[in-house]
Formats: structure tokens, C-alpha cells, sequence
């Protein structure tokens, strides 16, 4: 056995944001495992990414992992300088080379099915959505909650609410807060604190990405969970084997692949709900029913 | 206790006060350092390594250094005439947002580097006038203007967070807030391969001597100089007040927009809310560790990069977390406080 | 406008009011007492940072929750006495150094909290403090569900405010302080220490700022995490301004600028940005720097405000 | 142990340095109750370094302060203010945002007291007012109040924390002679009820006057104590300046031409007339005094002259030219040297360099400059003369002027003036806070140019000055000049009368 791979996370935020904690958590488990050397920095801002994707790069990374969003072009420049590393970065891009991949987060399948049981449980029949700021893919996973609801509560209204950055919980909070004024009795929570403002007034939510169940028990009752082990293991599978690392990884978020699916807990949610959804999420697996990627900013 | 000002300044006591001062504040790092586990003198010779030890580290603290000069040499400016301009960020945000509103598109076809040049010219522009307001509020009403710059700081952020969402958000940027990019043949050509260093270096070293010339020699320098010690005193002796403020106004303003406009041209080729990790409010740091001299604040911004950079590579390397480079800039910013304290005062019983 | 009177109406509107106004409500009064000696401490920021941090930290390694605020409270002072060492007896510039403290208190947070909070998958919580009941007061229709549906700091700030206006308009010290923000020479003319009561005022002010941050990690939320504050102690720094100097205006200035952000979140998911969100954010300070105006006309400001005192000195 | 009979105040061997430099040095001062005694020196003889020591403001580096027999804890106010002792400073202590009544209380109370009981405080305040002749309205704001005023806040602050002893730091420096004469009436009816008192002054009349005592300092040292009424001018000048001063005298000689007119100068300014029609002509080779008690009009009138200032109406001729926008610079390349009233505020600047302070006014001038750049070594070159020429003590080019004491400093702004042998000159209140020597020395200056041809307008509160350097005088009062008369046979009852305008309605004639 040579010496592990090593592989390098670049997040730019706090391991803790919701999104960076599901790569965190893949890294970390892959490292436990012993197939890799995991090492990263968090809390990058963007002047500093190029650096350190650099400075891993020179540093001995082969494999980067890391999210290009607010760093597009750089970070494909860096690729360019560095054509024996394979990057791995979130993006709403295109792959570009032969080491520079992309993913998108597409837990929007799971966000369907949680539309399902949201659109049995609400009894307003209005339910809210919290977003950071309206980007194609918290767009298309708001977009996929609401039709899973509108599936099963054709009248539902929506509301919508952007806190215009990614990271203020407290903000959530107050965002979630104005839509259960508003009406709402069930919150997708897309950023961290929504369901606080769910727990405060005894309704209902909705986790997104990681799974908040144990975190709020009796207010979280089902998360859209986004995995990022078979994008990672993929990516890895390919720069092991020496094929060419600049592709779109995205496909591995989906259910199929086990990059995302529906954690809930059964006894806070109608049986009969469950069945349906159960359904579904069985149709969804076996490619008889595909959810639309709506990536338009939901109004 | 007494604060006594000394009359004679021992070299000595010049010279080895910012030593003690950053040894000081790399002794506290080592402290925090340690309680991470980390070996200590490990961490100080990767703090070297990082900031100077490759060709990588090397332009990337010079990269780093290329706004904080700027931004240093405003403050600096500012501070001399004691126009307390805390602004720098915003201006440098203002500064930043004009070259990309006027240098995404080209319609009058220029040549590259003449549009490069008016973006320029159009990013400093933007920055002084954006110091012009509290100027004026200062002169007409004796508004202070360090919380009026402060407040435009959020002011100029919110402003270019409402643009990069709006009316210049990258269509192809899928959804991210963030500007349309600056035409290329406008930005500015990398000085180094195969990194991210710019020409905005050599723009920035020559600001910082031409600042100093300004200062040092010229009619406007003194009269600045005068106008800030004593506004009434300067008055009496002909020097027009206000004009010489504007003055030192639009030179400060536009140093800082300078800086926006190079950072955009240079760096990152957009703007967007996180275009700047505090080079405004760091520029006051690195002005006042330069002694408010212009030539000092290239030294001051070359270490304040090195510190950042280096500690931040540190953290990584020896699994110290990376908030430890903040940490040892703005120790090493509150040490050299006080060793250039002591290095013209000194504590008497009274 | 039917929207903005039904949103203006609500019940929850008003709640959020006072519990968005609490962070700021602690972030003024703490600025203001440091300015009314005569120190601005721009380390707010960073103060409020560390309160945030340090207060949670305390509750999460098991202590309760008003020692959490005393722990935030602690820290805030030690930050204060910092601020008041490098400003007071030395008189060293007050914003540089205030800013020299914003970002050794901010960066030192993050770094401690990291040390002591091993790298997790979501924010480790603490269980907060819950909104008081008040038994038939809290069953007031409308006010039982506002005024009567706080937190228990959320009172502390509003008792906190009370106070302060009365310490600083009817007591001894109050006067001391003024005088001393005033003319500090006059102070010690008067057998008073400026040097002591500059640096008590800063150690005093530093702590209440400290609670504004504590407020945030144990009432709004229940974790920590970096960027919290989200430039909460600026807005306070403006608002004293907004306040001229008083402990009455700045808890109305607080509730002001919080029904502002309560609003706009509130129309936003209904009204969906007609007017870009961001110019509700930016009124705060634009309003501030109007205020500045308008008493700068009227000398309101501490005469003394950013000028260092040296004995002896002339 | 309070002794009976103790004296007031007793300072033994104290002596201070600042760093090198001996301030004081084993100074000894004795203060019987009831006493009044003035406190005569030089500038920087230390006399307010003194008594800084006695209020705790310092602390002395030896000797010993008792006040009434006890020991007094050393470099604190708080113990000096409950010893019994009150001072005024020379520039005043107060808080203009705050009211009388609260300027007076603050410090007053424990800290830790829950209220400030300031009706009882009121009350108190006025019974002293009345009992001293010091009336203010307590509940006034202080930035509101008159000069004259605000020194009686002062006072009253002493007063009011049971002073015993009470220390004036040239208490009459900013009062007009009028105020000056109440403030020493108020001290001899203090003094009778048992109060001591030390003032400090450069004015020798008011020492005579006022005081039962003299003690004089001079370089830190006590070189001479002499009871008021055994003493003259002359002695205590000589023991202040450890020689003979002669003040110099004035010679008549021919006037010449006219070289600087003011026609009908009125100023205007929020909505108050501060200058009303002001008509004067000052001809070569003459002095024209205008005096008048300061706040009547002639710092606006001196700020229009030095063209800082642009009238609401009228005109001044200088040499025959009527510039049509005056400004300072303009004011100077045309001839006119300039002294003002305030020297630390307007005539030099404390922490640039003597070089810089000297080529300020003159900065755009060739000489001075090029386009862009100062030319230096020129400037340094002109300090360095200046410095010689007008022997200002201390001084090098590249040293910072707040080093200098006043008369020092004075000699600069005179300097850079008269080197150029400027055909006008205004100088306003040019004596002010001087000691007898440096007063002499700028007298002489002033003749000096005028022997040479120069006009000069000396805008002066200080009637004596007035009767001997000027060849002709003009009163101010409230913005409006009296006509100008020759002071050959002119006395100071007169001048005086013409200071309060009771003289105007002739005069116009
Ligand atoms: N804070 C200080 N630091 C250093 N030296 C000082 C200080 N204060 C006074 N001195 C020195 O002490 C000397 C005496 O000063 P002082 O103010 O007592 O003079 P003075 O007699 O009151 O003069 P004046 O008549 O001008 O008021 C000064 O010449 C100066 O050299
Ligand atoms: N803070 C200080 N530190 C050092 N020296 C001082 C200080 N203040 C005053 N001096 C010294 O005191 C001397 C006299 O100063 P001072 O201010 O008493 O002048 P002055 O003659 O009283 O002037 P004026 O009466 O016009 O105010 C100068 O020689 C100066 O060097
Ligand atoms: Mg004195
Ligand atoms: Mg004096």
C-alpha cells in the first residue's frame, strides 16, 4: 500500500455552515476510513482562495475540494497552473481542462419529497421557504419543495424569503419568523436558524443538506440530506485511475446515486403521507419519475 | 503617571521599538499558537517560509501588500492633515465599482491601455469624491468626520451589494452577486508568471514616493501639514483651509479608490461584496505602523501581507486554525501602537 | 400599502422589534457611556464579538445562563480596560486603536472558539434563554405577546437603558462622567480623576457592549459562529450619534432601526423587492449621518469626545 | 494638629524639574490668613509650575506644603480641594455644555451617592453669590456666559467647597479693567472674612493695588518679598528681571503719507452689527493706538485688516491701492506685517518646526517657492537670520515652536514681520501675557519701525501702553470708533472714558 492520497478542502466558510459541513463530513469519513489524507482551511475569504487552493496544490494535495461559486474564474486559472491536480469544486459552472470538475448540489429530489409530506401536513395551507440569496441552486431546490407540494396541496400558497447572504442564523430566524406571521405553518429551512423560528412557535420544518432531525426533534420532521461521498469517491476513482478529472460530477448528487434522499421522522408525519411519498421517492430511484430542475428565482 | 514627550528621539530606541514590537506580539502568538499544540518555533519558521520561503509565498505577500499601500498611504495622507478619513474601505469599494460600471463594455472602442489608464483615473476619481461629502459636512456644519467616513463604509458596501444584485449582476455568473468583469485588454498584465502578482505593485510603489515627494517638498505638503495642526493658525497665514482639505481630501479618496480600481483591474477582475477582507480598515493599520510616512507605509504594508500570508500558511501546515493570522496582525497592530508610543514619549511619575 | 399597514399591525412585527433592538439596544448604551467620558471605542465590533463567543462558550461547558452573561460581561470589560489602557493614560489615537481592538478581539474569538470547539458538522448549541412569562400580563392581547413575550436580557437592556439616563443625568458619578467627556481638565480641576473615570466608563461601557454580543449566541440563537455580529456594534456606534449622546434616544434610536429590519423582512416575502433591500439596511446610517448634521449645530457632542488628557499638560 | 495659629499656607524647599530642566528650586512661600499676596515672575519663572504643586496638579520633587499647620498629601487635587484650597485657572476649568450649578457641584458628592440634591446646592450658590458680589444664574449653560462671568464660576466653584485659601492664575489677563477692578474688590472682601489669597500677575498697577504683599520669582528661585506698600514699579520690575528695564520711550519725528485707510468698515454677522461704520487713517511714520475693552469690535476690525476677513461694507486702502479681495497673503505681499492677538492660536503653530512657522505667510512667494516645491534652505536660511537678528533664546531652525516660551515665540512673529521692513503694520494686543522685559524689548521693536517710516496700528487694551507708544489713539466700543485724538496732553481718566464710549458724541465731531 503506498501513501494515501491527500487531499485538501478549501471552505470558505466555518466547517459548520450546512453546505461545508457535508463535505467536512465525506472528507473526514473517507480519511477514517485510511483511504485518503484529509487536510483543509475554513473561513477563505475570496481574495485568499486562489492562495490556498495554490498553496495546497503546491503543498502536495493531489485532489482539491472546494466550492468556486464566488471564485469562478480564478479558480479555473489556478487549475490551469496546476494541470497535475485535480480540483473538485462546487460551481453552477462548467467543468473546464482535464482537472477542473465541477458539482452541483442537487438535493432538489429529496426537496420534492418533503414538499409531499409538507403539503399533507400544512393546515393553513400556506408554507415558507428561507434562502440565502437566490442562486441557481437554492432556486431549484425552493422550486422543488414547492412542487412537491403543490402535488399534494394543489392551493398552497408560498412565501419566500432571501436573507441576501449565507450565513446569519439569527437572521433565518427572523426571516422564518415574518413567514409564520405571515401564515405559514410549515418552514423549508434552506439556511440554519429557519427552524428555530419553527421550534419558538411550535410549527413544523423542514431541514436542507444535513439533517437537523436530532438538532430540533420535535419541530424538524424531514431534511432534503445532500451527500457528497459518491461525488468524492467518483472523483477520486477517477484521478487514481489517471482519467481526466474535469467533468461534471453533478449526476452523483443524485438519489440513484445515493447523493441525496430524504431523512424523516415517521411519527410526526401522517402514515398515509408516508406511503405516497414512499412511492415517489421509489419512482425517483428507479428513473420513472424525474423532479423538473427549475432554476428560475422562485417569485 | 505623567505622558512626557521625548525632545530627542534615540535612534536606538527608532530602530529597535518595532523589533521589541513584533517580537512581543509573535511572543503572545506563540502563546495562543501553543494552546493549539502546535511547536512553536516550527510555527515561526513556517510563518517565514509562508510569507517569503517560495516564489509563490513571495507574490502572494506582494500581492496581498499592492492594496494596503494604497490604502495606507490614504490614511496616511489624511491622518497628517488630521483629516480623520476611516473610510478607506468604502472609497476603495467606490473606487472599485466606478472602473467596473465604466470599463465592462467599451463602446467608444479605446485602446486597451488607455481604457486601463481612465479606469484609473475614473476609480481614484470616485474614491475622492466620496471623501468630498464628510469633508464637506466637516467644514460647513463641523460635522466629525470619523464616524461620517465610517458609517459611508457600510453605506458604499450596501450600495455595491445592491448593484452586483442588480443593474451590474453577471448574467453569467449563475445567480452570484457579483459584477460583470472589466473588459480584459483593460486589466491589468500579470508581472510575474504564473501568479497572481500585477502591475497595481509598480502602480502602488510609485504612489508611495510620489506621496512622499508631495509631502516633503512641496507648497501643498506644508500647507496640509499646517492646515491639519492648526486650522485658525494656518488661516492667519493665508493658507486657504478648505481648498487645502479638498485637496488632501481628494488625494486621500483617491488613493483609496485607487486602490479598488487596481484590486478590480488586477486581482479579481470583478467586484462584488467580498472584494476586499478590510484593506480599508487595514490601511490604517498600516499607516499608523509607518509613522504616517509614505515610504514607511510600503514597509508597513510588505509586513502586515507577510504576517497575514505567512500565518495564515502557517495555520494550515501545522493544523493551527487559520483565524490565527488575524490574530497575529492585529497583535503585532496593537504592539507596534505602543512601541511607537514609547519610541516619542515617555511615563514620569508626576 | 395595505401590506405595509397589516404587516404594521401584527403582533409579531413588534415582537421582533424588541428582540432584533436588544443586541443594539446593549451595543449603544455601552457606546455611549464610553463616548459621554469621552473615548469612542470603535472596538465594539469586535467586543461584541468576543461576548458572543465568550458567553456561549461559558454555557456550553456547562455554567448557566446569566453566568454566561457575567462571563461576556467579564471578557467585554477586559476588552475595555485594553482599549482604556492604550487610549487613557497613553492617549494614543482612540480609532486606530479601537480598530486595533475590533480585529484582535474578532480574530481572537474565532481562533478560541475553534480551539475549544473541535471542527463539527452543525454549530454545537446551548439551550437558551426563553421568552418570560408574566402569567396574565403575557395574556394581554397584543402587548401580552410583545412587550410581555421577551427574553429576560431583552428586559435587562431596557432597565439598562433606564438606568443609565438616570446615573448619568441625576448622580454624582453621571456628572462626573459628563464633566469629564466635557472637559476633563474641569474634572480634575474639581479633585476628580479623568484618567480613572475615562477608563472606568470604558471598562463599564466595553462590558454592557459585551452583553449586546452575548444576546446573540444565547437568546436570539443558541450557537456561535464567526461574521455574528454582522457589523451590529457600527450600527450602534452610528446610532449614539443618532441619539446625541442620550440614553433615552438611544433606546428609542435601537427600536427604530429594528422596526426597520423587522420590516422589511416582513414585506419582503410578500412585496418581493420593490424597493431593493438594501436601501432599508442603508437608512440607519444615512439617518445617523443626518443627526450628526443637525446637532452638530447644536454642540450636543461630548467637547471632549477624542481628546486625549495628559496631566500636566497644557 | 491644626494649629491656631498656623499660617494659611506654608511651602517649604520646593523645588520641580521637568526632566533637565529645574522649574522650581526650593522655593519657599508663606501665606497668612486673610492675606492677599501677588505673585510676580517671568514668563517661565514658575510661578503657575508653583502653584500647580500647591493644588496637587503636580507633584514637587522636595520640599513640603502645610496648609494651616497640616502636612498636604502631594500631587493630588482632591486633597489640596479638601485642605481647604480652590484655584483658578489661568485658562478657565469649566464644561460649556454643562450648567453653572453642575460645573459647581461636579465632584462635590461621593461618587457612589445616589443624588446630586441640587436644590439645597442652588440655594447655596446664590447665598454666596450675594454675600461676594458674584451673581450668576446657576441654572445658565456656561458656554453662554460673558468672560467676566464665567471667572466668577470659578471663583464660586472654590467658594462653594469651602476654599480657605484661593489661587488666581492672571485672573485678569481676559477682563477688561472695569471687570478687573470688581474681581480685586471681591478678593479684599473675601480676604476680610478670613479667606487668603495668591493671585498671579504681570501687571504691575494691579500687584501694588491689590495685594498686601509681592513675591516675586524668577527662575524658579524666590528672589525678592516685599510688602505693597513699601515697593514701586521700578523695584519690582528690576527684581523680576534681575536688571533695570526701561521701558523705551517714544521721540516725536514728522508723519508722513497715509498708508493704510479704513472707510466705513462694517461688519455684519449673524444678524449682529460687530463692526459699525469704522473710519480711521494711519499715516507713515506714526502709531495709532486703538484701544478698547476686548469683545468691542477690534478683533473683527484686526481680522478684515489682515484679510482674513472680507466687511460687509467699506473699503481699505493700503499704499493707495484698495485691494478688491483682500486675503492674508495679499495683505502681507502688499506690505503689511501682521501681529495677532493670539499667538499660540493664529500666530504660530505649536508643532511645526521654527523654519516652517517663519515662511508660512510668505509660502507662495518666490522666495519661498517654486511652483510646487518649497525651496528649503532658503527657508531655513531666513529662520536662522531671524533667530539672530531678534535674538529669540532657545531657538534653531528645525526645532518645534511650541518650545519657545511666549516672549520667545513673540520675538518670531515680530521678526518674520519686521524683517522685511514692511511699510504698515497691525499689531494686536502685542504685550499681552508678557513680562516686563519682553514687553520692553517689543516696545522697542515698535519704535524701531517707526523711526524707519513704518505706520503702525497697535490695537491694545493696556492704556498705558497706549499713552506711550502711540502718537495718536482712537477708542473702540461696541463696533463703533470714537475720533481719533493726538495722546500729547491726553490722560488715562480720559482714555478710559472713551473706552466705556462715553466719549463718542464729541469725538464724532
Ligand atoms: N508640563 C511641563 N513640562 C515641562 N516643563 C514645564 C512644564 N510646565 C512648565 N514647565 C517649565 O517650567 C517653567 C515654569 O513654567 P510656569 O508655567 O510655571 O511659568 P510661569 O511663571 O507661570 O510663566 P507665565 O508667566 O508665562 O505664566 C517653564 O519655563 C517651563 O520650562
Ligand atoms: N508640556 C511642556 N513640555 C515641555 N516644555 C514645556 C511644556 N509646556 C511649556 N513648556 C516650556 O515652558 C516654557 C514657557 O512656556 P509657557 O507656556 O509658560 O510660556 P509663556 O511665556 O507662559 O507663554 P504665554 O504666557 O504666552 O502663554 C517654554 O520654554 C516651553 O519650553
Ligand atoms: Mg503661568
Ligand atoms: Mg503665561
Amino acid at each position: 500500500q503506498g501513501v494515501k492520497p491527500k487531499v485538501a478542502g478549501v471552505h470558505a466558510s466555518p466547517v459548520e455552515n450546512a453546505w461545508n459541513s457535508r463535505l467536512h463530513a465525506a472528507l473526514q469519513a473517507a480519511a477514517e476510513k485510511g483511504t485518503i489524507e484529509y487536510v483543509f482551511s475554513e473561513g477563505v475569504s475570496a481574495n485568499d482562495y486562489p492562495r490556498v487552493m495554490r498553496e495546497y496544490a503546491e503543498g502536495g494535495a493531489v485532489l482539491v475540494v472546494g466550492e468556486a461559486y464566488a471564485v469562478e474564474n480564478e479558480a479555473r486559472q489556478v487549475a490551469a497552473e496546476y494541470p497535475d491536480v485535480a480540483f473538485l469544486m462546487g460551481s453552477s459552472g462548467e467543468p473546464t481542462g482535464d482537472n477542473f470538475g465541477t458539482f452541483g448540489t442537487w438535493n432538489h429530489e429529496a426537496a420534492y419529497l418533503a414538499g409531499m409530506l409538507s403539503g399533507r401536513m400544512t393546515q393553513t395551507g400556506t408554507v415558507g421557504a428561507v434562502g440565502a440569496i437566490p442562486i441557481p441552486e437554492i432556486n431549484m431546490l425552493i422550486n422543488a419543495f414547492r412542487a412537491g407540494v403543490a402535488e399534494t396541496r394543489p392551493d398552497a400558497k408560498h412565501l419566500i424569503g432571501f436573507i441576501g447572504t449565507f450565513f446569519d442564523p439569527p437572521k433565518a430566524r427572523e426571516a422564518g419568523l415574518a413567514q409564520i406571521d405571515a401564515g405559514a405553518d410549515i418552514l423549508f429551512g434552506e439556511r440554519i436558524g429557519t427552524a428555530d423560528a419553527a421550534k419558538e412557535r411550535g410549527i413544523k420544518a423542514v431541514g436542507s443538506l444535513t439533517d437537523y432531525t436530532s438538532r430540533y426533534p420535535d419541530t424538524v420532521f424531514a431534511n432534503a440530506v445532500w451527500n457528497f461521498d459518491p461525488i468524492l469517491a467518483a472523483a477520486l476513482a477517477d484521478k487514481t485511475a489517471g482519467n481526466p478529472t474535469g467533468k461534471n460530477y453533478t449526476p452523483y448528487s443524485l438519489m440513484k446515486e445515493g447523493g441525496n434522499d430524504i431523512a424523516f421522522t415517521a411519527s410526526m408525519v401522517p402514515a398515509e403521507a408516508i406511503a405516497e411519498m414512499e412511492a415517489k421517492r421509489e419512482a425517483i430511484k428507479s428513473g420513472a419519475f424525474e423532479v423538473a430542475v427549475d432554476m428560475s428565482e422562485p417569485k | 503617571m505623567i505622558v512626557e514627550r521625548r525632545e530627542t528621539r534615540p535612534l536606538a530606541l527608532v530602530v529597535l521599538s518595532p523589533v521589541i514590537a513584533v517580537a512581543v506580539a509573535l511572543a503572545l502568538a506563540g502563546v495562543l499558537i501553543a494552546l493549539a499544540g502546535a511547536p512553536i518555533l516550527d510555527a515561526f519558521r513556517a510563518i517565514a517560509v509562508g510569507a517569503f520561503g517560495s516564489r509563490l509565498a513571495a507574490t502572494e505577500t506582494l500581492l496581498r501588500a499592492c492594496p494596503l499601500i494604497l490604502t495606507g498611504l490614504a490614511v496616511a495622507v489624511a491622518f497628517r492633515a488630521r483629516l480623520w478619513n476611516i473610510g478607506a474601505e468604502g472609497q476603495l469599494y467606490l473606487g472599485a465599482l466606478a472602473v467596473v460600471t465604466l470599463g465592462f463594455s467599451n463602446p467608444l472602442g479605446l485602446p486597451g491601455p488607455l481604457l486601463a489608464v481612465l479606469l484609473l483615473v475614473a476609480g481614484a476619481l470616485a474614491g475622492a469624491l466620496l471623501l468630498l461629502g464628510p469633508l464637506a459636512l466637516r467644514l460647513r456644519f463641523g460635522v466629525d468626520e470619523v464616524v461620517t467616513t465610517l458609517l459611508l463604509n457600510f453605506v458604499v458596501v450596501l450600495l455595491v451589494s445592491m448593484m452586483v444584485e442588480g443593474p451590474l449582476k453577471d448574467p453569467l455568473a449563475f445567480g452570484w452577486p457579483r459584477s460583470v468583469p472589466v473588459l480584459a485588454d483593460a486589466q491589468l498584465p500579470k508581472i510575474v508568471e504564473r501568479s497572481r502578482l500585477h502591475l497595481g505593485l509598480v502602480i502602488a510603489v510609485g504612489a508611495a514616493i510620489l506621496v512622499h515627494l508631495v509631502q516633503s517638498r512641496f507648497v501643498f505638503g506644508l500647507e496640509a501639514k499646517a492646515a491639519g495642526l492648526s486650522p485658525r493658525a494656518a488661516a492667519f497665514a493665508g493658507v486657504p483651509i478648505g481648498r487645502t482639505l479638498v485637496k488632501v481630501a481628494l488625494l486621500s479618496g483617491g488613493l483609496a479608490g485607487l486602490a479598488g480600481a487596481v484590486e478590480v483591474m488586477g486581482n479579481r477582475g470583478y467586484v462584488s461584496t467580498d472584494l476586499s477582507p478590510g484593506f480599508g480598515y487595514f490601511g490604517i493599520v498600516v499607516a499608523m505602523l509607518a509613522n504616517l510616512q509614505p515610504l514607511g507605509a510600503v514597509i508597513a504594508a510588505l509586513f502586515a501581507a507577510a504576517m497575514f500570508v505567512g500565518s495564515d500558511a502557517m495555520g494550515r501546515q501545522l493544523g493551527v486554525p487559520s483565524f490565527i493570522a488575524d490574530v497575529t496582525v492585529a497583535l503585532c497592530l496593537l504592539t507596534m501602537l505602543l512601541a511607537l508610543f514609547f519610541s516619542s514619549y515617555r511615563l514620569r511619575r508626576g | 400599502m395595505q401590506t405595509t399597514i397589516d404587516i404594521l399591525g401584527s403582533v409579531g412585527l413588534w415582537a421582533a422589534v424588541l428582540r432584533i433592538a436588544t443586541p443594539l439596544i446593549f451595543g449603544v448604551l455601552g457606546a455611549l457611556l464610553c463616548e459621554r467620558a469621552g473615548v469612542l471605542n470603535l472596538g465594539i465590533e469586535g467586543i461584541m464579538t468576543f461576548g458572543a463567543m465568550a458567553g456561549w462558550l461559558a454555557v456550553y461547558s456547562g455554567a448557566g445562563l446569566w453566568t454566561g452573561l457575567l462571563v461576556a460581561a467579564l471578557s467585554g470589560a477586559a476588552f475595555g480596560l485594553l482599549h482604556a489602557g492604550l487610549t487613557v493614560p497613553l492617549g494614543l489615537s482612540q480609532h486606530v486603536a479601537g480598530l486595533g481592538i475590533t480585529l484582535f478581539a474578532s480574530s481572537l474569538s474565532y481562533y478560541l472558539f475553534r480551539l475549544a470547539v473541535p471542527v463539527s458538522g452543525t454549530p454545537p448549541t446551548v439551550e437558551p434563554f426563553q421568552p418570560l412569562d408574566f402569567g396574565p400580563l403575557s395574556d394581554i392581547p397584543f402587548l401580552g405577546s410583545t412587550l410581555f413575550a421577551q427574553t429576560a436580557p431583552t428586559y435587562l437592556a431596557i432597565l439598562l437603558a433606564i438606568a443609565l439616563a438616570w446615573i448619568l443625568a441625576r448622580t454624582p458619578l453621571g456628572l462626573a462622567i459628563r464633566l469629564t467627556g466635557e472637559n476633563p481638565h474641569a474634572a480634575e480641576a474639581q479633585g476628580l480623576d479623568p484618567i480613572r473615570i475615562r477608563i472606568g466608563a470604558v471598562v463599564a461601557g466595553s462590558a454592557v457592549m459585551a452583553l449586546g454580543g452575548a444576546f446573540l449566541t444565547l437568546a436570539a440563537f443558541n450557537s456561535f459562529f464567526p461574521t455574528m455580529v454582522q457589523g451590529r456594534g457600527w450600527v450602534a456606534i452610528a446610532l449614539v450619534v443618532f441619539a446625541s449622546w442620550r440614553p433615552g434616544r438611544a433606546l428609542l434610536g435601537a427600536l427604530l432601526f429594528a422596526l426597520f429590519d423587522a420590516f422589511q423582512l416582513r414585506l419582503q416575502p410578500l412585496a418581493g423587492g420593490v424597493v431593493p433591500y438594501q436601501v432599508f439596511l442603508m437608512t440607519p446610517y444615512l439617518l445617523s449621518i443626518l443627526a450628526l448634521v443637525l446637532v452638530a449645530r447644536r454642540a450636543r457632542v461630548p467637547q471632549a469626545l477624542m481628546q486625549p488628557y495628559h496631566r500636566g499638560e497644557r | 494638629m491644626t494649629s491656631r495659629t498656623a499660617p494659611a499656607l506654608e511651602m517649604t524647599g520646593i523645588a520641580k524639574r521637568f526632566g533637565a530642566f529645574t522649574a522650581l528650586d526650593g522655593v519657599d512661600l508663606v501665606l497668612a490668613r486673610g492675606e492677599i499676596v501677588a505673585l510676580l515672575g517671568e514668563n517661565g519663572a514658575g510661578k503657575t509650575t508653583l502653584m500647580n504643586v500647591l493644588f496637587g496638579h503636580y507633584s514637587a520633587d522636595e520640599g513640603e506644603v502645610r496648609v494651616f499647620g497640616e502636612p498636604l498629601a502631594s500631587g493630588r487635587p482632591r486633597a489640596a480641594i479638601r485642605a481647604g484650597v480652590g484655584m483658578v485657572h489661568q485658562h478657565f476649568t469649566l464644561a460649556p455644555n454643562l450648567t453653572v450649578i453642575e460645573n459647581v457641584v461636579a465632584g462635590t458628592a461621593k461618587l457612589s451617592g445616589l443624588s446630586l440634591s441640587l436644590p439645597a446646592a442652588r440655594a447655596r450658590l446664590r447665598e454666596l453669590g450675594t454675600r461676594f458680589g458674584l451673581a450668576v444664574d446657576p441654572d445658565a449653560r456656561v458656554g453662554d456666559l460673558s468672560v467676566g462671568e464665567a471667572q466668577r464660576v470659578e471663583i464660586l466653584k472654590s467658594l462653594f467647597r469651602d476654599a480657605r485659601i484661593l489661587v488666581l492664575d492672571e485672573p485678569t489677563a481676559v477682563l477688561t479693567p472695569a471687570e478687573g477692578e470688581t474681581l480685586f474688590a471681591t478678593l479684599r472682601l473675601m480676604a476680610k472674612e478670613g479667606l487668603s489669597v495668591i493671585f498671579i500677575s504681570h501687571k504691575l498697577g494691579e500687584v501694588l493695588t491689590g495685594a498686601d504683599r509681592v513675591v516675586v520669582l524668577r527662575g524658579g528661585r524666590m528672589v525678592g518679598m516685599r510688602a505693597s506698600a513699601e515697593t514701586s514699579r521700578e523695584e519690582l520690575a528690576e527684581l523680576m528681571v534681575g536688571r533695570r528695564v526701561e521701558r523705551p520711550e517714544r521721540h516725536e519725528r514728522p508723519v508722513g503719507a497715509p498708508v493704510l485707510v479704513a472707510r466705513d468698515l462694517t461688519l455684519r454677522r449673524g444678524g449682529r452689527t460687530l463692526l459699525d461704520g469704522a473710519n480711521f487713517t494711519l499715516n507713515a511714520g506714526e502709531i495709532l493706538g486703538l484701544i478698547g475693552v476686548s469683545g468691542n469690535g477690534q478683533k473683527p476690525l484686526a481680522d478684515i485688516l489682515f484679510g482674513l476677513e472680507a466687511p460687509s461694507a467699506g473699503t481699505v486702502e493700503i499704499l493707495g491701492q484698495t485691494p478688491a479681495r483682500p486675503s492674508p497673503r495679499d495683505m502681507v505681499r502688499r506690505g503689511l506685517g501682521r501681529v495677532p492677538e493670539d499667538r499660540h492660536a493664529e500666530g504660530a503653530i505649536g508643532d511645526l518646526t521654527l523654519w516652517e512657522n517663519a515662511v508660512l505667510e510668505r509660502l507662495r512667494e518666490p522666495r519661498f517657492s517654486g511652483r510646487f516645491l518649497v525651496r528649503r534652505g532658503a527657508a531655513r536660511a531666513f529662520a536662522a537670520h531671524l533667530v539672530q537678528r531678534f535674538d529669540i533664546r532657545g531657538a534653531a531652525p528645525d526645532k518645534r515652536i511650541r518650545l519657545l516660551s511666549g516672549g520667545n515665540m513673540q520675538k518670531l512673529i515680530l521678526g518674520r514681520n519686521l524683517d522685511g521692513d514692511p511699510p504698515v503694520l497691525v499689531c494686536a494686543q502685542p504685550t499681552r501675557g508678557l513680562d516686563e522685559g519682553a514687553i520692553a524689548g517689543v516696545h522697542a521693536r515698535l519704535l524701531e519701525a517707526r523711526e524707519r517710516g513704518a505706520g503702525i496700528l497697535l490695537i491694545s487694551e493696556d492704556l498705558d501702553e497706549v499713552l506711550r507708544l502711540a502718537d495718536r489713539a482712537v477708542a473702540i466700543h461696541a463696533g463703533r470708533l470714537s475720533a481719533t485724538v493726538p495722546t500729547a496732553g491726553l490722560d488715562a481718566r480720559r482714555l478710559g472714558l472713551m473706552m466705556a464710549g462715553e466719549d463718542l458724541g464729541r469725538a464724532a465731531a
